[in-house]
């Protein structure tokens, strides 16, 4: 309805291949870039909007989307399920950490890209199985990923430099001497990075290496037979991933919780970000940010909604119940999601605009 | 000796009960191709409604009796809502849902019973036998003793049941062909009732059990997860191999705790299961008792 | 363009390409969706693929005065071959591309073709198979080589080594093309098109160089194209409209003409480019239409009742805004919201967003499919013209669109309306002669240099021409009215519960009619009103059916009242056949024209009938089933009286 | 048809090709090789061993003794990639494409052992990644082009009915511009008309590029038809092999296809 195609023609490949190829999607994507970069900063300033909207809603939503967009990479693209995310993001994490600790004058970013790439070697490890196994054999398989990162990084005292308590304060974000101290800087430090990579992951899944994925995906013999490696295009996949997951969690313990702890990083979260992928669209870059907003907010809505009915009705819940009566949320989302629609809020997203695009024809 | 010997028992032991776990698991995927990641949900929702119904004053075989109820209607409610509308997708859409049923029955249970961690107690002490402490010097615990005998009795009422009655081979044609078992004349949709409602009897008991040795907490949980090495071992469709995996994994598990774990900071419990089946798979991806995957095109 | 005097210098169309390439350079001319994308030729590539493609014929032996045939689809290199042979002083004669063989080969004899480039395969293999019959035939030039590998015959080539050849020549004997293109004169014939002949051969229609450029003139000062207009070119090249609009005025006015990817995506691709200025004959909008309402009915519901509660308001002020009209607020408020969730989003769907003018000529369009396009903001127009006019008689102003006449003459046409109606037009866009039939050149243009158009029709009083019928055709009522039976019959035929009609009234007192009703939608019509019956003879006599099909004849009376000229042939009298009008009875001919003398003396009882103020009559008629078989329907058929109006009166009845 | 082509010398020899699964014998003691620019055809009744025939040609399965002799490199232990990289394409005979993807994507990744762009430069894309990419979409195109499938070049091939899936995985195969095609019933379970179509394009990739063909194929007719040489296997074993009309007299043929007892 909204949009006007008719002569948006293309007369070069160039033009043809762009990541919006239609002028309507060009004009929305930056009004939301401009939204995000300078409009709620504007309206932080002006005061309008309060700490609790970047520490609560804001920053974990850009980092959760973060992972989502590495898992969907390994889970959507390449067709690999993984259980462990959470241990790829305790890897970025603490190897961020030890990098600020023991390097003098690491740059922050630089410890960043470094905790990635670690990640990356250790999902290169632990994909290994991968070419052997297939299916939830792998997933189960991830699950080890999982615990066994956990427990050398709560066991082998170097990691956690030594720190009895195991929670350990992450440095502070400095760059070119300004220090993001504040919530709302912090929000703009991870808005920042968050869009560098969601355009690096884009372009990847459109050009051939994204195209290997989806052939491993989709039909693993035929993307042999066609010369695919199987062996460098999983672990590929795996690395990338890794590396995404890595930096979210980087993100996440220096950002989002302040400090850097074996326990922030555990199974649940795992799984947290495998529902994001499932909501959000397995296979969709734009799928992973819509995953992470729905996470994010449905706990925000539940309390809001248990506090309204208190405040109301007069129906108190026992405090312990709103987060089992998340947990059963959570369930019965996905399970609703997989039932309904298996390709989430994304194939939502696309099936709305092609009606858009289609309007007053109904297909 | 007595002491490595002390260890294995002990493991062995808890090995049966990893193998009525990972029944659970084998059952539901033999018939109807779900890998069910709510097993260990099942387990600590049955663990605790037995305990939350004791609590409030109800007898334990009544407790007992009740929770089956509640269980099998959990199966039969999961089959017909998760299940069924899900019928002929990938199977990694379904493994899927069974997590999100996990997270569902996890809330579930909490909501109505609360968090907190319960005792349960089935009347068996957990002491070590006096004759066999004695007489070989070996600690080996009354309570595991029982708690596996009742698992083994189980196991080997499964396995009778699989091989030996019409159900059972029913289940066995379902899970090699689905147009071969409509043709036997029980309908499928009974089937997966039938199978979900014994996966639900079996958590029931596993809850027990474990929920007795260890307290009904969040934790049983996670025997779900220890069953899975056990699958990965013996691969995901054979009864056998959920047994003898679950023997291997749980001796092995003990032994690697006491004669590794120290070196390395204890607490190697929760991965080296895994890491072992992860070594085995490498070798043999199919598992132990698994069929040879022949890749066609 | 608004200059509306040109420089001598541009008064042949390769001078006015030499003029855009030099003026425009940069500017696109031509583009064509292939391998996915729109390749785009600037006008100066044009002009140079085009010197190229010249040199390269000239280096054959093609010369002045050779005839150049062009088949194919809309290729933009079958466009150039029209400029190339027209630099050589040669004319392009563009053939239907879907003739079957042996129909191209009469004119490829008579207008003694040596040199044909062609589209592809299939047409090579069209003309090889009928080589044996023109002699003449001594260079068969293909674009697309696709399949071509292994032909060998001697006198095939590529275009792109024709080409090739021809960028030697031109670097050889640089001044040779630019000389040869001032040798050509405005009085040259630039293209022949041959004119499908409904009766008897085709005939060759020689249009000169100025008499397109001035058609090309009058439409484009007329609606103000310019360069930046962009047009599809999707209907074959050589039909007249076609020509006009996709060469003649894109020539003169500088704009880009759209090569679709193929028969089968020209909507998707009339989507991607959304051309400012468009041309169709009314059968592709009606189609269109036919797919909007097709598609509407699978929305839901609410979408459904939001078209349709729109699609009123269109009805009701839509034409009268696009005309600039006086329309009160609420309707305006309205209109602007249909615009927003209606018109615009289907005019974008249908790839007519950014259309500024669209024309449609050919055959009449029906006033409700015109008035659709009209109400949703598109803002098409009718135009009148033939291939010995270069379809440049009569252009519809905008803002003064009536739906059922044609609009004034353009500037430089004189139109005159003789004793028996028909239409004489005389001007600048005639023709020169039909090639090598100086008989039949003679036969239509008379003494005084009118062309006779063969139509029949008359000048309202805002002095637009109304064309009402093959001259032929009409004949004159007892009292001396003119008597047009295609007019009423279509006026008839575009109620959607009337398939057939035919007019009777010929040298008698009052018009009477047969009608064919449309099976599907007077049986849609009877369902929906529990009127059972068992075929269509039953439906057709039901009571219920004549009352249907009465107020149609009325309403159709009522409007033919409102013009003097053609009031006396309001249909008295009507009957509804009792089986459908068939080719395979030779009723229609095969393009289902009504063969009205065959059948008048076929059911001349019927017709005697109307006329004896009988109300029913009994006939047995012969059939021919789809499998050969013959059998007979009989019926008792009702005559019915339908109501009449005076002249002038009743403008509000329809 | 044929005139301009020039069959030309021996490019893939097959000796005494055998193969196991387990005790079942697929293929005992295989010989026959394939001229450079010849259609070459393998048929016999189902069961017969011909897919796995293709398969041992492009390294899917491992014969356990034989020879496989490409371009005079012998490949004893051919595996898939060094099969893709030698230039030997193939597609199956339950179609194969990546069902996610749009049919420009499939006949992409075709393309993909032309391509040196890295990951690293594919996510940064502009400049050489993007130049690669325009490259290799406009070689696509005109296979697109080629197969006259413009139409649907944008659509998911999930979505495309069957016989138009059977070409994009032909479009796939040709857009690794391969010197040996092997086509596993390109045809099957197409109606007439998409089978005449097929033919033609096998015709014209034959014909136009120069592509040599092996294809297993039930329509006797169309095998007939197109192929310059058959062989014919039975029960694992090769029966006959010669030109379709020596094929077509060959007692031992007729009695495969009649069923006469072994």
């Amino acid at each position: 309805m909204l949009y006007r195609e008719a002569g948006q023609f293309k007369a070069t490949y160039v033009e043809d291949s762009e990541i919006f190829p239609i002028r309507q999607d060009k004009f929305g994507i930056a009004l939301i870039l401009a939204a995000a970069f300078v409009g709620i900063p504007l309206l932080s300033v002006a005061g309008i909007l309060a700490d609790y909207t970047f520490t609560a809603i804001l920053t974990p939503f850009l980092i959760f989307a973060l992972a989502t967009l590495g898992l969907n990479i390994l889970t959507g693209y390449a067709g690999q399920l993984s259980l462990g995310t959470a241990a790829f993001m305790a890897v970025g994490a603490f190897a961020s950490y030890n990098f600020m600790l023991r390097i003098d004058g690491m740059p922050i970013l630089g410890a960043f890209i470094l905790g990635g790439l670690c990640a990356a070697a250790v999902g290169i490890v632990f994909g290994l199985p991968s070419l052997r196994i297939r299916g939830f054999y792998l997933a189960a398989a991830t699950l080890a990923t999982q615990f066994f990162i956990v427990w050398v990084l709560t066991k082998v005292g170097w990691f956690t430099n030594y720190n009895s308590s195991g929670v350990i304060t992450a440095q502070k974000i400095e760059m070119f001497g300004y220090t993001f101290d504040t919530a709302f800087s912090k929000y703009l430090f991870v808005l920042s990075v968050v869009t560098v990579m969601a355009l690096l992951a884009k372009n990847m899944v459109r050009t051939n290496v994204g195209r290997s994925w989806m052939a491993i995906r989709d039909m693993d013999m035929a993307a042999e037979v066609i010369g695919f490696r199987p062996m460098r295009t999983k672990l590929l996949a795996f690395a990338v991933s890794s590396f995404y997951c890595g930096v979210a969690g980087a993100l996440f313990a220096y950002a989002y919780l302040g400090t850097v702890e074996p326990e922030g990083f555990s199974l649940d979260l795992s799984f947290r970000i495998l529902f994001m992928v499932i909501i959000g669209g397995v296979g969709s870059i734009l799928g992973s940010f819509f995953g992470a907003a729905f996470i994010v907010l449905v706990p925000i809505f539940l309390n809001t909604f248990t506090g309204f009915l208190e405040n109301t009705v007069g129906i108190g819940l026992p405090s312990g119940i709103s987060s089992s009566i998340e947990l059963m949320v959570f369930g019965a989302l996905i399970i609703f999601f997989l039932i309904v629609e298996p390709h989430g809020l994304a194939r939502l997203w696309q099936i709305g605009k092609e009606k858009l695009r289609l309007w007053p024809f109904p297909h | 000796m007595q002491f490595f010997l002390e260890v294995l028992i002990g493991g062995l032991l808890s090995g049966i009960m990893y193998s009525l776990v990972a029944l659970g698991f084998v059952l539901i995927y033999k018939a109807s191709g779900v890998f069910n990641f709510a097993q260990g949900a099942m387990v600590y929702f049955a663990a605790l409604t037995t305990v939350g119904l004791v609590d409030s004053g109800m007898s334990l075989w009544l407790a007992i009796l009740l929770t089956m109820v509640a269980m099998v209607v959990l199966g039969l409610l999961t089959e017909k809502i998760v299940l069924r509308p899900l019928v002929a997708q990938h199977e990694i859409t379904l493994f899927m849902a069974t997590i999100g049923l996990t997270f569902f029955v996890e809330g579930l249970a909490q909501a109505i019973w609360g968090a907190n961690v319960r005792a349960l107690d089935l009347g068996i002490e957990d002491v070590p036998l006096e004759w066999l402490l004695e007489s070989a010097n070996i600690a080996v615990s009354q309570f595991d003793l029982i708690a596996s005998g009742i698992a083994a009795a189980l196991v080997i009422l499964l396995a009778i049941f699989f091989s030996k009655t019409k159900i059972g081979r029913a289940l066995r044609a379902v899970a090699d062909d689905h147009q071969a078992a409509l043709s036997i004349g029980i309908p499928l949709q009974h089937i997966w009732a039938i199978v979900w409602a014994v996966a639900g009897f079996v958590a029931l008991v596993a809850g027990l059990l474990w929920g007795a040795r260890n307290g009904v907490q969040f934790a049983l949980t996670f025997v779900a997860l220890k069953a899975l090495p056990v699958l990965i071992l013996g691969g995901f469709t054979s009864v056998p191999g959920a047994i003898l995996g679950g023997l291997i994994i749980g001796a092995s598990e003990k032994l690697a705790e006491v004669y590794i774990g120290p070196h390395v900071g204890g607490g190697i419990e929760g991965w080296f299961p895994y890491v072992l089946a992860l070594l085995f798979l490498l070798v043999r991806p199919e598992g132990l008792f698994g069929e040879k995957i022949i890749r066609r095109i | 363009m608004s200059d509306t005097v040109r420089p001598p210098s541009l008064s042949t169309f390769p001078r006015l390409l030499l003029h855009h390439a030099q003026a425009r350079p940069g500017h696109p001319a031509t583009r064509e969706k292939y391998l996915g994308i729109w390749q785009t030729w600037a006008w100066s590539q044009v002009a140079e693929e085009v010197r190229a493609m010249a040199c390269g014929l000239a280096e054959m032996g093609f010369k002045r005065g050779d005839n150049l045939a062009i088949i194919g689809d809309n290729r933009p290199r079958l466009y150039w071959a029209m400029y190339a042979a027209q630099c050589l002083g040669g004319v392009p004669v563009p053939l239907y591309q879907d003739a079957i063989a042996s129909e191209m080969v009469f004119v490829l004899q008579d207008a003694g073709i040596k040199f044909a480039i062609v589209e592809d395969q299939e047409q090579v293999d069209k003309l090889l198979e009928n080589k044996a019959q023109c002699p003449g035939l001594a260079h068969i030039l293909y674009d697309d080589p696709r399949g071509l590998r292994h032909y060998n015959q001697p006198f095939l080539h590529g275009l792109d080594e024709v080409q090739e050849m021809g960028r030697i020549h031109n670097r050889n004997h640089p001044d040779f093309l630019d000389a040869e293109i001032e040798k050509g004169r405005p009085e040259d014939v630039a293209v022949m098109l041959y004119t499908s002949g409904t009766t008897g051969k085709p005939k060759g229609v020689c249009l000169t160089h100025a008499a397109f450029i001035a058609a090309a003139r009058s439409g484009c000062d007329f609606d103000r194209l310019g360069p930046d207009d962009n047009i599809l070119s999707y209907l074959p090249m050589a039909w007249v409209g076609d020509h006009l609009f996709s060469f003649a005025q894109a020539t003169y006015a500088g704009f880009t003409i759209n090569c679709p990817e193929s028969g089968d995506t020209v909507m998707t691709d009339m989507r991607e480019i959304g051309p400012s200025y468009y041309f169709a004959p009314p059968r592709v909008f009606e189609n269109l239409l036919t797919q909007v309402m097709i598609r509407m009915e699978d929305a839901g519901a609410l979408k459904r009742k939001m078209f349709h509660t729109f699609m009123e308001v269109a009805r009701r002020c839509g034409a009268e805004i696009l005309d600039g009209k006086a329309v009160s607020g609420t309707d305006r408020l309205l209109y602007a919201l249909g615009n927003l969730f209606v018109y615009g989003p289907l005019r974008n769907v249908l790839g007519m967003s950014r259309i500024r003018v669209a024309y449609t000529a050919g055959a009449a369009i029906g006033p409700d499919l015109f008035r659709f396009y009209r109400s949703i903001g598109v803002n098409l127009k009718q135009l009148y013209g033939s291939t010995e006019t270069c379809a440049a008689v009569c252009l519809q102003p905008d803002g003064q669109i009536k739906l059922d006449t044609v609009g004034p003459p353009v500037p430089g046409v004189e139109v005159k309306i003789d004793d028996n109606g028909e239409v004489l037009v005389r001007g600048e866009v005639m023709l020169k002669e039909y090639y090598k039939r100086p008989d039949a050149t003679a036969e239509v243009i008379d003494a005084e240099g009118y062309f006779h158009t063969g139509d029949a029709g008359f000048f309202d009083e805002d002095g637009h021409l109304k064309i009402i019928d093959r001259a032929k055709d009409v004949g004159k009522l007892a009292n001396g009215a003119m008597f047009a039976p295609n007019y009423i019959e279509n006026k008839l035929k575009f109620f959607p519960h009337i398939k057939e009609a035919v007019c009777f009234g010929h040298d008698r007192d009052q018009v009477c009619a047969f009608i064919n009703i449309d099976m599907g939608a007077v049986g849609n019509w009877a369902e929906r009103r529990n009127i059972a019956y068992s075929g269509y003879t039953d439906l057709a006599q039901k009571a219920e059916v004549y009352e249907l099909i009465r107020d149609c004849v009325e309403q159709s009376n009522a409007e033919l009242a409102h013009d003097a000229m053609i009031a006396d042939s309001q249909v008295h009298r009507f009957l509804i056949l009792h089986k459908e009008l068939d080719p395979d009875d030779d009723e229609l001919t095969r393009t289902r024209k009504v063969r009205r003398g065959f059948i008048a003396e076929k059911y001349g009882v019927l017709i005697d009938a109307l006329y004896s103020g009988k109300t029913s009559q009994f006939i047995e008629t012969e059939v021919k089933f789809e499998d050969g078989r013959k059998g007979k329907v009989a019926a008792d058929l009702r005559i019915m009286e339908a109501k009449t109006f005076p002249v002038g009166a009743a403008k509000k009845a329809a | 048809m044929s005139e301009g082509r020039q069959i030309g010398e021996v490019i893939l020899d097959l000796k005494n090709i055998s193969l196991r699964f387990g005790g079942v014998k697929a293929l005992t003691d295989i010989s026959f090789d394939v001229r450079e620019h010849e259609i070459r055809a393998i048929i016999g009744p189902n069961g017969a061993g011909k897919s796995s025939m293709l398969n041992v040609i492009n390294g899917v399965y491992r014969p356990q003794e034989g020879d496989i002799v490409f371009r005079g490199e012998h490949h004893r232990d051919m595996n898939t990639y060094a099969a893709a990289k030698a230039g030997i394409a193939r597609t199956f005979q339950n179609i194969a494409l990546f069902k996610g993807m749009t049919v420009l994507d499939n006949i992409m990744t075709g393309r993909n052992l032309k391509m040196k762009s890295n990951f690293l430069l594919d996510a940064i894309y502009w400049g050489p990644a993007q130049r690669e990419e325009i490259a290799h979409r406009r070689k696509v195109e005109e296979i697109i082009d080629f197969l006259e499938i413009q139409h649907i070049r944008k659509t998911p091939v999930g979505r495309l009915p069957y016989g138009l899936q059977k070409r994009v995985e032909l479009g796939r195969a040709l857009a690794a511009e391969p010197s040996i095609l092997l086509l596993d019933e390109p045809m099957a379970g197409m109606n007439v008309e998409e089978k005449q179509d097929m033919c033609r394009f096998i015709l014209d990739v034959n014909d136009q590029l120069g592509t040599t063909i092996v294809l297993i194929e039930h329509d006797m007719g169309v095998v007939m038809d197109i192929s310059d040489r058959v062989v014919v296997l039975d029960y694992g074993k090769k029966i006959a092999d010669g030109t379709p009309d020596e094929v077509r007299n060959n007692q031992d043929v007729i009695d495969a296809y009649l069923g006469v007892a072994h």
